[in-house]
């Protein structure tokens, strides 16, 4: 069924290794108050990411919210510039003036990442509408969350989209919470997010969000429907945080979400998952797996080092880039 | 009297304006989950339940519209956003409808919502979290904006707040959070338009908003070290501003120094500023100055973001050059900041 | 198959013909200069006003938009307090203050209306709260057209009013036109406007809404669900304006709409179709229309009259209201 | 040099922009009709097509993030709102994202776009289709905000809001649209921050910002026939603002009316006085004074609009105020409003 080669597979399980490895190591670190910057960790939902990006282009554009550290690092932006940012040096993607839900990279496609809800979507949408003036063959992928498709623009930016035709392929991560306000008491029950898309006759998909090649085949085909100019594609994918909304603790014994809940969830476990499917199909054996975990270790610990040794912007520079 | 924290007097205000008025409801993002919007409104939905405090979807132009159109029709909203910066997607509802409605509708009707929006200054907040948004609502007649600094006046201000026919703007600091005051056990409206005298002085006027109120009176210690008499003074409502006090203070002392949270051109601080050159411009001893954020957008990393925004040092330092003070300030005063690390 | 008695179409008939009346005059003395405020005529339209106010009580409240005139007057808004509003006078329902787009009458119930697009849908589900909190079997209606569905207030109100349960009808009066823009090139082809209402999960109707029989009974099928405290209903009516989108003149000879599509529209012209109804079911005569219409035309000449010669507000008060 | 009127101008601005640069597009609701926004989209769709003129369904905010967005990519857009009160919908795309774009994405990206907005003076558009936004916008640092009175301005800061880097709020008044001056055929850049000196007096000194610019020009007339002579300014961009050329002319004359068509709390008049209050209050020889719309929503009935605007003749009664001219003005100056009847 699968279409995937054991390269690709192996590909896409050490990205997504890499993220979290990452993440968990700056999550532990986070407590030493180093890191000042509200961050929302994606921990558990690196399928999403590391699928979607997988199936795009270097020249083509990606544009993400508050919860940014996977797509920003599966699309290629540099580990350093993102530990950069959140311990606030100039070396930070964003000169330490954007902060951990500001990341960007503009030389690999990682246009932006905003926090207030809804905004990149329409702006994506832009970024389509670019494209397709110029008959470019580039396309833009827009990341948020369950939360955002409440907000107006989210509607507003489909509608366009669809009006005009434009390559631009939304992915909404569905991890049934907006904070601490479960999906089903914000949005119609028994009504799925991607079927809201529907209704402005786009081809709209829900996948499996912890099954990276099943992100990764769905967001193929879509790619595939906008380079061919037949418009806008939705993609919805079920995954799950792990972590509290934002901060690097657990929160089920906040009375909101359940140990239980928690648990299913990182029994689907997206690295796991590819993990199991990477030995079975003998992309990789136990061995590489825990070479690789050290690698991305050794690498995040390198990068923290070489961060907190790295300046501080300076206070008189502090206008630069206002204008 | 007892002390309260800000965060307590403000639902120590809610909760007895809501015993008093069935009407009242809170709605809002997170009002009804564990943490209770910096715990302002875990009492109150304790008390009153999920009918009378709930939470809402992500949708912030429609609910402010949701909530005139239930005042229209006799209810008492209060609505809040965790973060003051979101009201920029409700502007249209809050610019365009709630403050023009008894107006433009003849004067018979009037939609009295109270919308709380809380400023994210700490940690690194940055450019969408750490603004302060008073002076741009202010702008527009037929809204009342305040900007309570002290417990007391939080209180205050909601309970008038909730018993006036005024769309309110009330915006709360949450570096104000866990400060103390003095607060009155009974429902003692603090009046709009009315400001507050925090320190008489001779030889200066420090007016500041919101959370430079609490500022300027730290930085009205230093200087007294440094033998200047400050006058501080607290708007805590910015429309209506209390002109007179502020005029008359200005008179005596001859010196002006405005602090605020928002930025300075187009801002509070312009607009008192303005006040003294209309009022009390041949009172004037001295040039008036401001002591603002600095003109960029809220910048994240802790050393840009100390350098971002005023302090009583800063405040201080201003008041010193006004005054013509030799000795140049050496001690810098951290602001009331320093300790917070979440939550958000 | 249908329901209303002849009295009750008597009575939609005639609500129809003076609100036609009324605003023809207005038209005809428009280019004299008094009413200086922006004016959108309904003319054409007022089968959707009349058919769905005619399902509602006294106490239940309507808002609608900038083209507000045959709702305010459907629902009982006073002649003279619309026409003194025209004429800017303090006699008129907002004391000359608010103009053409901001009727109101809320002794009975048409609580506002407003000049931008989408702001009173999520106020009259505003309302509708208020409503279902009190436990009243009161309902709120919203008018809008087929341009403010592109607004996002337009999403996060249904979505909203769907999650509560809220009694509000949602009223589409699709007439193919924002300003001078086709609905074509605005929102997905062969897309109805109610399907989009229907991926929330509400029930929504499109109707003829030109025939005030089938809007006054898809209105009252809508109050019924309303009332037994279903949740929402949204009910779109096909309809056209015939005259400039605002203003006295007609533009068919700007480009953008053309006669032949005019002169379709005003062979459905609802009066006509009601009219011609009522006369086969034996609900009037033709003699009887000649008076109705002599009836209206005397009274709107009165009521401009008596406005004519009623003081402007004073300008020493022009602060009142404010606060 | 030709005469062209205001609309002419900006028409041709754009016109010759696109010429020149092929990343420029116009979009917005009606740019394409007939009308072509009072005739200033006309010639572009004309001379440009559907691709590169083109109308959009309605969703202010969705749009401006597209604007921004394709911005990102090297289009460079403009924006049309046919009255700027509806920008409130946007407040959060242009707040939010488009003034911090640069700075907290660390600047190495910016999005250049041209949002242009109308002020729909005249004929009782009312409370919301006639206020002028650009104090509010003002306020926020990493926006270019600017308010031509004239043709030649309209059209060279159209021109340099096109080479630029930053994302520009340029507010036309209506009221302007069928005024006429002398418009250099080339595309003469405007430089942001740089006021205009319309007359050189020495009595006092008018600043008068968009619309008011041209009524103070006519005000200064009926000064002139009073005896005074008065210094007129049109600031042309309100950030950056010209703080030198003000203060410079204030520090002259000692005087200072301000004159705008936004409301005077936290608004353009009060940073001008604000600035007499910084750097000229020693050399301020009588109060400032500011003449702005009153204080409530713009009203509708005709006797109601024309109290609620400022006027040459209410300029001119502020400025003798200020002088302490006896002689109290007998001559009334209608505004440039009187003849307009539409289309609106
Ligand atoms: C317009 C706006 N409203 C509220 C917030 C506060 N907020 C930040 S993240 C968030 C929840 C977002 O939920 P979702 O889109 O599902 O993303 P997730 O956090 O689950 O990844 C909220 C309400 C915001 N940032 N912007
Ligand atoms: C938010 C907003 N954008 C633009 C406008 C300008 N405008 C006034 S009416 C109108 C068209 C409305 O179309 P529709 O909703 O279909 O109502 P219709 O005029 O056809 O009755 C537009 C674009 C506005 N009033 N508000
Ligand atoms: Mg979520
Ligand atoms: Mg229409």
């Amino acid at each position: 069924m699968t279409t995937v080669s054991n390269d690709q597979l192996v590909a896409m399980l050490r990205a997504m290794m890499r993220i979290r490895c990452s993440e968990e190591s700056l999550a532990k670190r986070y407590p030493e108050g180093e890191m000042r910057t509200p961050t929302h960790f994606s921990i558990g939902q690196e399928a999403m990411a590391v699928g979607v990006c997988a199936a795009l282009k270097q020249d083509d554009v990606i544009y993400s919210g508050h919860r940014c550290h996977a797509h920003y690092l599966a699309q290629g932006g540099s580990l350093l510039g993102m530990v950069g940012e959140l311990y606030g040096r100039e070396i930070g993607c964003a000169r330490g003036r954007g902060g951990s839900v500001h990341l960007n990279s503009p030389e690999v496609g990682v246009m932006a990442s905003a926090a207030i809800m809804g905004e990149t979507i329409a702006v994506a949408v832009g970024s389509a509408m670019a494209f397709a003036m110029d008959r470019s063959p580039r396309v833009a992928v827009t990341f948020f969350g369950d939360g955002c498709v409440e907000e107006g623009i989210f509607h507003e930016s489909l509608n366009f989209a669809v009006v005009k035709k434009l390559p631009v392929l939304f992915v909404c991560e569905n991890n049934f919470y907006s904070v601490n306000s479960p999906l089903r008491l914000r949005q119609p029950p028994d009504l799925a997010i991607h079927t809201r898309a529907t209704s402005y006759g786009l081809p709209a998909q829900q996948v499996d969000g912890n099954d990276v090649v099943a992100v990764y085949e769905a967001a193929t085909t879509a790619v595939h429907h906008l380079r061919a100019g037949n418009g806008p594609y939705f993609l919805e994918g079920l995954t799950y945080r792990w972590r509290e909304h934002v901060g690097p603790l657990f929160d089920t014994d906040q009375g909101v979400r359940s140990q239980r809940e928690l648990d299913f969830w990182m029994e689907q476990c997206p690295i796991k998952r590819a993990s199991a499917r990477a030995q079975a199909s003998g992309a990789c054996t136990e061995l590489d797996l825990r070479r690789w975990w050290k690698e991305f270790g050794q690498e995040i610990d390198a990068v923290v080092e070489q961060v907190r040794n790295s300046p501080f912007p300076k206070p008189e520079n502090i206008l630069d880039g206002t204008y | 009297m007892r002390r309260l924290k800000y965060w307590q007097a403000i639902s120590e205000g809610l909760v007895q304006c809501m015993e008093k008025d069935a009407s009242i409801f809170i709605a809002g993002g997170g009002v009804d989950d564990p943490r209770g919007i910096f715990g302002t409104t875990l009492e109150a939905h304790k008390r009153f339940g999920a009918e009378r405090v709930f939470d809402i979807p992500n949708c912030e132009n429609a609910f402010t519209g949701v909530a005139l159109g239930s005042a229209a029709v006799g209810k008492r909203p209060v609505v809040v956003h965790a973060r003051n910066d979101f009201m920029f997607l409700a502007a249209d509802q809050l610019i365009n409808l709630a403050a023009k409605w008894k107006y433009m509708f003849g004067g018979r009707t009037s939609v009295p919502v109270l919308f709380r929006g809380i400023v994210g200054r700490g940690w690194g907040q940055g450019a969408t979290h750490s603004q302060s948004t008073h002076s741009m609502f202010a702008h527009f007649p037929g809204l009342y904006v305040a900007t309570p600094a002290f417990p007391d006046d939080a209180k205050g201000l909601i309970v008038t707040a909730l018993r006036g026919h005024t769309p309110v703007i009330l915006l709360e600091n949450r570096a104000c959070y866990e400060l103390e005051g003095d607060v009155p056990e009974e429902m003692v409206p603090v009046q709009f338009g009315k400001a507050r005298v925090l320190r008489e002085g001779r030889d200066i006027t420090i007016v500041g908003a919101s959370l430079m109120a609490y500022e300027a009176l730290r930085a009205s210690d230093i200087l007294r070290e440094c033998g200047v008499s400050a006058e501080v003074l607290d708007p805590r409502s910015i429309r209506p501003l209390d002109r007179e006090t502020i005029v008359a203070s200005v008179r005596k002392t001859g010196r002006l120094v405005v602090a605020d949270t928002s930025w300075s051109l187009y801002g509070f601080a312009a607009e008192v500023a303005a006040l003294a050159a209309e009022e009390a411009w041949d009172y004037l001893k001295a040039p008036v100055r401001r002591v603002t954020p600095l003109d960029c957008p809220a910048p994240v990393s802790k050393v840009l973001e100390e350098a971002f925004h005023p302090s009583p040092s800063t405040i201080a330092q201003a008041c010193l050059s006004v005054v013509k003070a030799e000795a140049a300030l050496e001690k810098s005063v951290g602001d009331v900041q320093e300790r917070f690390r979440g939550p958000y």
